[in-house]
């Protein structure tokens, strides 16, 4: 979707303010959030791309005007209720509908460290080669779908050079909207930055990313 | 978007309850949420605990700067940085959620690499842990693609006219981490004092490593 | 500049509601608001570019958060400030400076109607023919200024047909920033939707942009 | 953008006053400074009743109708506003701000024309006044271009599958008016019934004229 998360390129948001390296959480409350998003997510109901489709689709007041905690928070609370996790009466009665069935196991305290050393891997066998290799120029589609897409608007379009082949990932643009998305061949694309911002750019300056083969077309 | 302090500039706490009827004041509502959770046996607390611990004390950019140092002091150890990055920062004990794959990207003369996502705010937690305000911020997710000098200059970083500034958009789960140039007059240090100089700004391409004192 | 004004082709926004013809205003301020914009503009400080580029400026929080009339206001208030018709002091006191140097006269009731009747054409004369001619094929540069463009960024670097010229026009991206801007040939420029927006766009369909010759490329 | 009540939903009214020291409440704050600019003799009150009174009573979508029915009555009259439609248009007294150029854009069976302003409101203010709120909105500032069936169907208007759909985008002084097809059984109808059945919002092409009473 062009929605308000797909920033790259905009003006008028102002400096950027340095902070040092600590602290790492602003406020009590952050830990909390960051903390539950993590291990709600463990339970493996959703993707990080379903996650980060919610939080792309909250209102456009919201994309502006929340804190970045906050819309964690406000994307978490929409996967809750899409996944059955809690229902409306429950977030507004603030208690457990004592009817409600229960889901264990939750995820412990001993079983953190591991977990997160884990994570949860992208990348995926695939039956078939890349279809392109490094070295080769590709552009990259012109596409707006109203669904979630890792090709941002401001690289729709363009030409690029294959720079880097990944291996097959899972389709993010796909496996927001459902579970068993395929895997597709991953690229790093560069650009150069006057192909993508015009003579203004700096020559040499460059900008890669990393694309899916749906993305690409050959040049 | 804007801003990530507790209580931003345009924030409106007129209402007290969010659509959901939960509290609007943020803190309020995580705790409202997180009660529920806990009520239901969604969540354990103590995970939770475990999870800000691991991310306040042992998973941060302290991690990243031993794979530079080590990138810095063992030519085999940057081989296999170079071959497989996920592998050899695993070597090193970091791995695992927020950094499943990494790509070490290395500064050269005339080369400075700059890290950012547009589109979130992927960021390399394995050896970085959590972004800095800043990189979550629009101003900086806005510009770095479309403006790298400009934001450079906000942290009173001035390259060279002629250094090549290639910014990587983390659009996948591929994270990114930059290997900034060795300072000079540093032969005389090892990994350690090393991985002091490095810093969190240095690795993501905002900053350079300190350098060493006279 | 790529801000938040810039809304063409985004998803997020939510339906269109429908409304009937009457009120004309909704509320008595909006009235206030609307003839002061105009009554202020009359003086010929600032041309209707500047005072677009004054409110596609503010603060991204505002251009969402504020309802059209507050964000008219606020871009009043920035171009009184700009050309020395108030200070802030005289803004945060609510009362004029007395040392302040008066300006005259200010438009009168029984001058407005003509006034509004004439209006502010830009129409312009040009001493070179325009160089493109209906029917010609043309792309559209590819640049993100951080100044004021009336070049949609939806329709950067596309491919279009010029289907009427409308003569020079004194040009918007220049006149923005200085009163003295020159005229430049002005088109109105057809895209074919699917060039727009990729193969999810209806055949057939197409969006017309009023384009100036600066913004233009042979094909 | 994303509303235009006097008291959006995500309205902060938590600071009584802006950066510059005005009231932050929008009444109150437009109050300030009118009566500040009429202290400074910068504008006279009786020019902003007089500029209301136009809007709200003068200039007005009833133009725009005029225009409408003068064109599907009088050949002569549509000939000359498809040469010079600005000039076509001030023969009837129409004529100015916001409209100092003007083109008319035809409907025709099989293609529909929409108009918008993308990147702020322009409307042909002459002919029909000011823009009501959805022309406003940032929901069809957005849509309308890439989704104009969707759009229309928000007005419950549906155009066959083959209809060209050519929309407008009003990004200089030109603006637009759509002249929509002459519904069909007006053949014994007058200019001013005629005018009666031109909606505002068939001549911004949301819209299709009223059908006849049968």
């Amino acid at each position: 979707m062009n929605g308000l998360h797909d920033l790259g390129g905009m003006h008028g948001f102002g400096p950027v303010i340095p902070e040092p390296e600590r602290p790492v959480f602003h406020a009590e409350w952050y830990k909390r959030a960051l903390a539950m998003t993590v291990a709600m997510g463990n339970w493996g109901r959703w993707s990080i791309d379903e996650s980060r489709h919610a939080r792309e689709t909250l209102p456009p007041a919201d994309m502006v005007n929340l804190s970045y905690y906050e819309r964690w928070t406000a994307g978490l609370v929409t996967l809750l209720l899409r996944h059955g996790f809690v229902t409306r009466d429950e977030l507004r009665e603030g208690r457990a509908d004592a009817n409600a069935a229960r889901e264990t196991p939750a995820l412990t305290g001993p079983e953190v460290a591991a977990v997160l050393a884990r994570g949860s891997p992208s990348a995926r066998d695939l039956d078939r080669p890349p279809r392109f290799q490094p070295g080769d120029r590709v552009r990259t589609i012109n596409a707006h779908p109203p669904t979630h897409t890792r090709l941002p608007r401001y690289a729709r379009g363009h030409v690029g050079e294959i720079v880097l082949y990944h291996g097959p990932h899972v389709f993010a643009d796909a496996r927001a909207h459902r579970k068993d998305a395929p895997a597709e061949p991953l690229y790093a694309v560069r650009f150069a930055a006057r192909e993508l911002w015009g003579p203004g750019a700096e020559a040499g300056h460059s900008v890669t990313i990393n694309l899916w083969e749906p993305h690409l077309e050959p040049v | 978007m804007a801003h990530d302090e507790p209580h931003g500039a345009h924030h409106h706490h007129d209402h007290e309850h969010d659509a959901h009827g939960l509290p609007s004041e943020p803190d309020l509502k995580v705790r409202a949420i997180e009660t529920l959770l806990v009520e239901k046996g969604l969540i354990d607390p103590a995970a939770l605990d475990a999870i800000v611990d691991s991310y306040e004390n042992r998973i941060g950019p302290r991690n990243g700067a031993q794979v530079v140092a080590r990138a810095w002091t063992d030519p085999d150890y940057r081989e296999r940085l170079r071959a497989d990055s996920t592998a050899a920062i695993a070597e090193l004990g970091y791995s695992g959620r927020g950094g499943e794959h990494i790509v070490a990207v290395e500064n050269a003369p005339g080369v400075h690499n700059l890290i950012v996502c547009t589109l979130c705010s992927c960021y390399p937690w394995p050896v970085l842990g959590l972004p800095p305000t800043w990189y979550k911020s629009a101003a900086y997710r806005s510009r770095a693609v479309i403006d790298p000098r400009g934001v450079l200059a906000d942290f009173g970083v001035t390259l060279p006219a002629d250094t090549e500034i290639r910014v990587w958009d983390s659009t996948s789960e591929i994270r990114y981490i930059v290997i900034p140039e060795r300072p000079a007059g540093t032969e005389h240090l090892g990994v350690e004092e090393l991985a002091a100089l490095v810093t969190r700004d240095s690795m993501v391409g905002m900053g350079l490593p300190k350098a060493v004192a006279a």
